[in-house]
C-alpha cells in the first residue's frame, strides 16, 4: 500500500470514552471524513489506551486519541515509533470508593485501575505511593469494575469518565479524589492525539487533515458544551447500544474540559511517575511530542 | 511288602506292574463331586456326570488331553464356576464362591509385580495373620520351605520362571489353605525348572500333607506327584479311570515303574479316543501329547 | 514491530529476579498450580477407580467425562468467574477442571488394563475393599496413572497460564501481561523463558525421575 | 451463585441460533482454526520429516521444538500482540504454535519408527527425492502422524478458546465472553455446550474415521 | 551324458555320485570379487581373501554356517556395505554404493504395506518405466508370472507369508535387474510353503536366466536351486569349497542324486569346524544345523 497512499485508508483510533470525546462526535458525525475528503477513514475502537499502542507500533494504525502514559510507554519501548501531536482533554479522572473517607481508610484493600500502565493505573499508584497507602491495585475492564464495584468485590477504582460517574451514579459509590486537585490549575492531559512515526513520514497531509477536525471538535466543545454533550452522548449511545442518563452524562462532562495544548511538562511530569514505578525505564522523552502539525494548522493562514 | 524295597530293585525284580484302581476309602471325603455336569453358554458339554471323592491329604491327579474339562472341573472346585448340574462340598458345606481356604494356582504366578517376594507374601497374609511381626515370620517360614532364602527383597521381574512359581507356591502354602488346585502349574517350565518344581511339591507335600488337586497332561508328572491319578477323557468331559500310585517317594520319574505305569495310562488314553468315532471336531482341538496319533508322547516330564 | 534483543532479555531477566518479581509471581504461579493439581490427584484418581469398578458410574459418568474433556479448561473461566468472581478460587477452579478429568480418564484406562490375573488371585486370595484398592488397583494401575498425572499437568500448566493471563492477579501470567501492556517485549521474552524453563523442569526432571522409578520397580520396559 | 437451568441454556442456545450468533460465532472460529491448523500441518509435517532426516537439524532444532513445546501456546499471545496487534493474525499465530510443535514432534517420532527395512528397500529400488519424502516416508509415518495432528488439532483448538477469551474479536470466546460480561450465566453454558459439541465431533467423528481407515490400510491392529 | 537320463534312474545306476569342484569358465565374469576382506568396528574378520567370479546368467548359491560372512559379502556385492579390502566389479564397473540394478532381497518381504500387491510393483516401476500403462502392464505381467494373479488388489497384511515372498520376487524381477541377490529369502517360510517357492524360483529362473546369488544355510536349497554351490565357513569367513551342481531342472530335493551331495557338502563343512581349535567364542554364535555336533541336521529343506 506504499505507492497507493491515496487510496489507502486513514486508520484512527480511540476508545469509546467520554474522555474520548471529540473522536465519539467526529467518527459519528463524519467531522474526520470530512475534513480527509477523498481519503478514506478507517476507525477502529479499542478497550484500553495499550492496546491502541500496541496497533499503532505494529503498524495496523496511523493516528490514535489516547491517554498520556501509553503514548509516553510506546514512545520509549518503540524507541520513538509514535509521537504525541496534539492535546484532546483534560480532567475527567476521579478515585470512586465504597465506604472509605480518607487515603488511610484505603489501607490493603482491592482497588482497580483500567489497565496496567494506562494513565489512570500510574495515577493511582502515584497516589497511593505518595500517600504511603499499601493497598492492591486490579488491572480491572471498566465494566467488569462497575459489575464488582457493585458486589462489593474491590473498595474503589480510579476511573476515567463516564466509569466515574456511572460508579458514584449506579453503584453508590462516592468520589474520594477528583485527580484535577492534585494538579496546579486543575489541568493535567488525559486524552492526546498520537501519530506513528511512520505515518508522519508518509501520510503527513492526511495527519494534518485530522488535527484540523479535531480543532473543529475542540472548538465546538468549548463554545457550546451542552449542544456537545448531547452529540457525545448520542455517539456513545450509537457504540456501546447505552445511553448515558442525563445527569451521570452532566456529572462526567463537569469534571472534563478540552483543550488542544500539549502541556509537555505535565506530560514529562507523568513519565517520570511512570518511571518511579517502574513501567519505564529512564529515557530521554525529547522527541515525544512533535508540535509541528498543531503549529502548521494553527499558523495563521497567508 | 514291595514298599519295602527300593523302588529300582523292585522295578528289576518284577518286571511287569499294572496299576490298580483307587479303592474307596472309608470316612467322610473332604471333598465330594457328585454328578457334576457343565455345559458351557456355546453348548460344549465340557463335564459329564463327574463324581470324585478326594480324601483329607491325598494328593489327586487330574490326567486327560486338552480339552477333556480339567480346568473347568477345578474352577468348579474352586467355586469360581458353578457347574450347572450335580453338588460339590468340601468339608460337607457346598462350594459357594471362592474362598481362601481353597487356594488356586495357574501356570502363571500371578505375583503382584510391584512387591518383593516378602511383600507378595506379607500382603497375603495381612487377611489371615493379625500381628505384623507373626506375619512376617511366616513369610520369612515359607520362603524358606521353597528354597529362596536370599530372595526375599527381590521383585518379580528380576526372579527366573521356576523361581517366581516357587514364590507363588510359597504364597499359597503360607495361607495356610485346607485344599491346594493347581491347574498345571509347571506347564510353561523348561524340562529341568518342571522337574526341579516336581521335586520340591513331593518335598513340600510330604512335609505338609495338604489336600490337592494337581491338573496336568503330562503322564510322568501325574504319577510322580500323585497318590491317585484320575484319567479324564474329552467330549464329553468325563473320568475314564481313577488309578492309585502307590510308590515310596520322593519318586523319580525316571523309575522303572513309573515308565511302566505311564505306558499303562497311555494305552487307556488311547484306547477312550481311538474306537469312538466322533472326533469330527477333533482338529479344533490343539495337538495334544496323549492323543494316540502322536509318534512322540510329550508325557515323558520333558 | 517491537523485537527483543538477547541482551535485553537478559537485562529484564536479572532485572526481575532482583527485584524479585520473578520470584514472587514464580512461587504464586506455582502454589496455585500445586493446590489445583493437588486436588485434581485426589479428586481423580478416585474418580477413574470407581468409574472402571463400577459398571453403573461407567455409564452414567464416563460420557459425561469423556465429553467435558474435549471442552478446553480455560472455557469454564467465565462460568467461573461469574460464579466466584474474579478470584483465587476462579483460577483454581480452571486448573483443577483441566487436569481432574484428563487424570480419571487415563486412571479409569489403566485400572482396566490391569492384568486380570492378578485381580483374580487378589479375589482367592480373599483381599477385598480398601486393601483391594490400596494394595492392588492403585499399584496395578500406577505406570497408567503417572502417563495421565503427565497430561494433566500439562493441562493444569497450560489452563493457568490462560487463566492468569485473563484474570491478571499475580503469577508468571500477570508478568507477562503487564511486559505487553507496558509493550515491554523484553520482559515478554524473559517470562516465557521461565515458563519454558519451569516446564522442561517438572516435565523431564521431575515426572522423569518417577516414571523411570517407577517403571524400574514395576518391571516394566522403559521404551518410551 | 448463578445457576443456570436446562431450560434457560436451551432458550439461550436457541435464541443465539436463531440470531445467527451461534453460527456467526462458530464460523469464525472455525475457520481461524482451519487456517491455523492447516498452516500448522503444512509446516510441521514437513518440519518433522526433515528433522527426522537431517542429522544436523536435529541438533539444532529438535532442542528448541521440544522446549518450546513446553510453553502453554497461550503464552504466545502477549508477543503475538506486540508483533502484529489485536488482530486476527495475533490469535492466527497462537493457533499455530499451539499445533505446529506437536505435530512436527509427532511426525519426527513417527518417522523414525518407520520399518528400517522399508527405507533400505525403497533405497535399494532407487527411490529418492520427492518420490521418497512423499512415496514412502509420508505414507510410512502417516499412522504417528495422525496421532500427531490429533494432538495438534486438541492444542489449536485449546489455544484458540484461549486466545479469542482474552483478544474479544469474534468466535466463540467472544461469545463466552459476552456472556459473562452480560452476567448471563445461561449463555455462558450454552457456548460451552457448543464448544464440547464441536470438540466432540472432531474428535470422535473426524478423527476416529480417519484413524480407522488408516490403521486398516495400514495393516495395523486397532487396539487403541 | 549323464543329463539324459532321468535323474532318479540314473542316482540308481550309480549309486555314488560325487560333486565336483567349479571349474573356470571362459570369457569375462559378470560379477569379479578379487580378495575381498572386511572387518567390521568391532574387529569381528567377517570375511577374508575372498575371491570369487560369477558368470552371467548363473545361479550361485552361498552356504555356510551362522556368522561365516555370507551375508556381508552379499551386502558388499550390493554395495550395500564398502569392505575394508579388495575389489568388487560388476560388468567390469566397480561396486560403489546401491543400485536398482543389483536388487537384493531379504527373509522379510519388505512389501511396503499401504499399497496394494500392484501399487508396490508400480511405485517401484516408477523410476525405471516412464509410461504408465507400460507400467501397469508389466506389474500385471510380473504379478501373474508368480502366480499371483487374482490378488493384484490385495494389500501386503492380506496376504500369506509365501504369497507375500512372491509378491517381492515379482517386484523385484519386473525391476529387471541384471543381478538378483537373495539372502535367505525362504528363511522364515514353513517347509511346505518353502519348497513351493523353491520350485517357483527355479520355474522363473529357467524362464529368465538371471544372475543370481543366493545366501542359505541350507544344504539341500542350495543344491536344488544352483549351478554351483560355494561352501563358506566362519572365523574368518573364508570360501572352503566351490562345488558345481550338474544336474537336470527341476530339481527335487528329495532326488538321491541330492541327498548324496547334502551328505558330501555337510562332510566338508564337518571337516572344515571339526580340527581347529579355535572356537573358543563358538557359544556365543546360536547353534546351527550345519555346525558338526548337531545330533539332527536341520539343513533338510525342512
Ligand atoms: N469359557 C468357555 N466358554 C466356552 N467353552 C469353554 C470355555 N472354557 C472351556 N471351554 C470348552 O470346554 C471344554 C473343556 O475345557 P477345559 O479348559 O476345562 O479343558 P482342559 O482339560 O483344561 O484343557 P487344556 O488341557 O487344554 O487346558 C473344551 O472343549 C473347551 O473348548
Ligand atoms: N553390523 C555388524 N557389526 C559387527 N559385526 C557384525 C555385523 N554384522 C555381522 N557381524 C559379524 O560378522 C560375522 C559375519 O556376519 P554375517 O551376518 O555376514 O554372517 P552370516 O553368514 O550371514 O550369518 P547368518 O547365517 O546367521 O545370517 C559374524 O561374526 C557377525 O557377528
Ligand atoms: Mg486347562
Ligand atoms: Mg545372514
Amino acid at each position: 500500500h506504499r505507492n497507493a497512499s491515496s487510496t489507502a485508508p486513514l486508520r484512527l483510533g480511540y476508545l469509546p470514552n467520554i474522555t474520548h470525546a471529540q473522536a465519539l462526535v467526529g467518527a459519528n458525525e463524519g467531522t474526520f471524513q470530512r475534513h480527509l475528503g477523498a481519503v478514506p477513514l478507517t476507525l477502529v475502537r479499542f478497550n484500553a489506551g495499550p492496546e491502541a499502542m500496541e496497533a499503532l507500533v505494529a503498524g495496523s494504525l496511523d493516528a490514535c486519541y489516547v491517554g498520556p502514559s501509553p503514548a509516553t510507554i510506546a514512545y520509549v519501548r518503540s524507541h520513538g515509533m509514535v509521537r504525541v501531536i496534539a492535546g484532546a482533554a483534560s480532567g475527567g479522572a476521579v478515585l470512586v470508593v465504597r465506604s472509605a473517607t480518607q487515603p488511610s481508610d484505603l489501607r490493603g484493600k482491592k482497588l482497580a485501575s483500567p489497565q496496567v500502565g494506562n494513565t489512570q493505573d500510574v495515577a493511582l499508584r502515584h497516589w497511593l505511593k505518595a500517600q504511603g497507602v499499601e493497598a492492591t491495585v486490579l488491572p480491572i475492564a471498566n465494566a467488569d469494575t462497575l459489575s464488582l464495584f457493585q458486589r462489593g468485590q474491590i473498595e474503589g477504582a480510579w476511573v476515567p469518565e463516564p466509569w466515574g460517574a456511572r460508579l458514584v451514579r449506579e453503584a453508590g459509590g462516592r468520589v474520594l479524589v477528583d485527580e484535577r486537585d492534585l494538579w496546579p490549575g486543575a489541568q493535567f492531559p488525559t486524552t492526546v492525539l498520537v501519530a506513528s512515526e511512520a505515518g508522519l513520514r508518509r501520510r503527513r497531509s492526511e495527519l494534518l487533515s485530522v488535527v484540523r477536525a479535531h480543532l473543529e471538535l475542540t472548538r465546538r466543545w468549548t463554545d457550546a458544551p451542552a449542544a456537545f454533550q448531547t452529540a457525545a452522548n448520542d455517539a456513545f449511545q450509537k457504540v456501546t447500544g447505552r445511553r448515558l442518563s442525563d445527569p451521570v452524562l452532566r456529572d462526567a462532562f463537569s469534571r472534563l474540559s478540552p483543550t488542544a495544548e500539549l502541556m509537555l511538562p505535565r506530560m514529562l511530569e507523568q513519565a517520570a511517575r511512570a518511571v518511579d514505578l517502574g513501567y519505564l525505564p529512564r529515557a530521554n522523552l525529547d522527541g515525544l511530542v512533535d508540535p509541528s502539525l498543531l503549529e502548521e494548522v494553527q499558523a495563521p493562514k497567508s | 511288602m514291595a514298599t519295602l524295597l527300593p523302588t529300582r530293585l523292585w522295578a528289576r525284580l518284577v518286571p511287569r506292574w499294572t496299576l490298580e484302581p483307587s479303592r474307596s476309602k472309608p470316612g467322610e471325603a473332604k471333598i465330594a463331586v457328585r454328578e457334576v455336569e457343565h455345559r458351557y453358554e456355546n453348548k460344549v458339554e465340557a463335564l459329564r456326570n463327574i463324581s470324585l471323592d478326594v480324601h483329607s491329604g491325598e494328593f489327586v491327579c487330574l490326567l486327560g488331553p486338552s480339552g477333556c474339562g480339567k480346568s473347568t472341573l477345578l474352577l468348579a472346585l474352586a467355586g469360581a464356576l458353578p457347574p450347572t448340574c450335580g453338588r460339590i462340598t468340601i468339608d460337607g458345606k457346598p462350594v459357594k464362591g471362592p474362598d481362601p481356604s481353597r487356594l488356586l494356582m495357574f501356570q502363571d504366578p500371578a505375583l503382584f509385580p510391584w512387591m518383593t517376594v516378602r511383600q507378595n507374601l506379607v500382603f497375603a497374609l495381612r487377611s489371615k495373620v493379625r500381628s505384623r511381626p507373626r506375619r512376617e515370620e511366616t513369610a520369612a517360614r515359607y520362603v524358606k520351605r521353597v528354597h529362596l532364602d536370599g530372595f526375599e527383597g527381590a521383585l518379580p521381574h528380576q526372579l527366573s520362571g521356576g523361581m517366581r512359581m516357587r514364590a507363588s507356591l510359597a504364597r499359597a502354602l503360607s495361607m495356610d489353605p485346607s485344599v491346594l488346585l493347581m491347574d498345571e502349574p509347571f506347564g510353561a517350565l523348561d524340562a529341568q525348572t518342571k522337574g526341579q518344581m516336581q521335586q520340591l511339591l513331593q518335598q513340600v507335600w510330604v512335609e505338609t500333607r495338604k489336600t490337592v488337586v494337581f491338573v496336568t497332561h503330562d503322564v510322568r508328572e501325574a504319577l510322580v506327584l500323585g497318590d491317585r491319578v484320575v484319567v479324564m477323557a474329552a467330549r464329553p468331559g468325563r473320568i475314564l479311570k481313577d488309578f492309585e500310585v502307590r510308590l515310596p517317594r520322593p519318586r523319580d520319574p525316571d523309575d522303572e515303574a513309573i515308565v511302566q505305569y505311564s505306558r499303562q495310562i497311555r494305552e487307556a488314553l488311547r484306547s477312550a479316543e481311538a474306537p469312538k468315532g466322533h472326533a469330527k471336531d477333533a482338529s479344533a482341538v490343539p495337538a495334544s501329547g496323549l492323543s494316540a496319533g502322536a509318534a512322540h508322547p510329550v508325557g515323558t516330564g520333558g | 514491530m517491537l523485537f527483543p534483543t538477547p541482551v535485553g532479555v537478559a537485562e529484564s531477566l536479572i532485572q526481575m529476579e532482583r527485584d524479585g518479581r520473578l520470584w514472587t509471581g514464580l512461587g504464586r504461579s506455582m502454589l496455585r498450580l500445586g493446590k489445583g493439581y493437588a486436588l485434581s490427584i485426589v479428586l481423580g484418581v478416585p474418580l477413574g477407580i470407581w468409574v472402571a469398578r463400577v459398571p453403573f458410574l461407567e455409564r452414567a459418568v464416563k460420557p459425561v467425562v469423556l465429553g467435558l474433556q474435549a471442552l478446553p479448561s480455560v472455557c469454564w473461566l467465565p462460568l467461573a468467574i461469574l460464579w466466584f468472581g474474579l478470584t483465587e478460587a476462579s483460577i483454581l477452579f480452571v486448573v483443577v477442571m483441566g487436569s481432574l478429568l484428563a487424570i480419571a480418564i487415563a486412571t479409569e484406562d489403566a485400572v482396566r488394563r490391569i492384568e486380570p490375573l492378578l485381580l483374580r488371585e487378589a479375589g482367592t486370595l480373599g483381599v477385598r475393599g480398601l486393601r483391594l484398592y490400596a494394595g492392588v488397583l492403585l499399584p496395578g494401575a500406577l505406570p497408567g496413572i503417572l502417563t495421565g498425572l503427565k497430561l494433566g499437568w500439562s493441562f493444569a500448566w497450560r489452563a493457568l497460564m490462560a487463566a492468569e493471563l485473563i484474570v491478571v492477579s499475580g503469577g508468571l501470567g500477570q508478568l507477562l501481561h503487564y511486559g505487553r501492556e507496558l509493550l515491554d517485549v523484553a520482559q515478554v521474552v524473559a517470562v516465557m523463558f521461565s515458563i519454558v524453563a519451569v516446564g522442561v523442569t517438572v516435565d523431564r526432571v521431575l515426572f522423569r525421575a518417577i516414571e523411570t522409578r517407577v517403571w524400574r520397580r514395576w518391571g516394566l520396559s522403559e521404551t518410551r
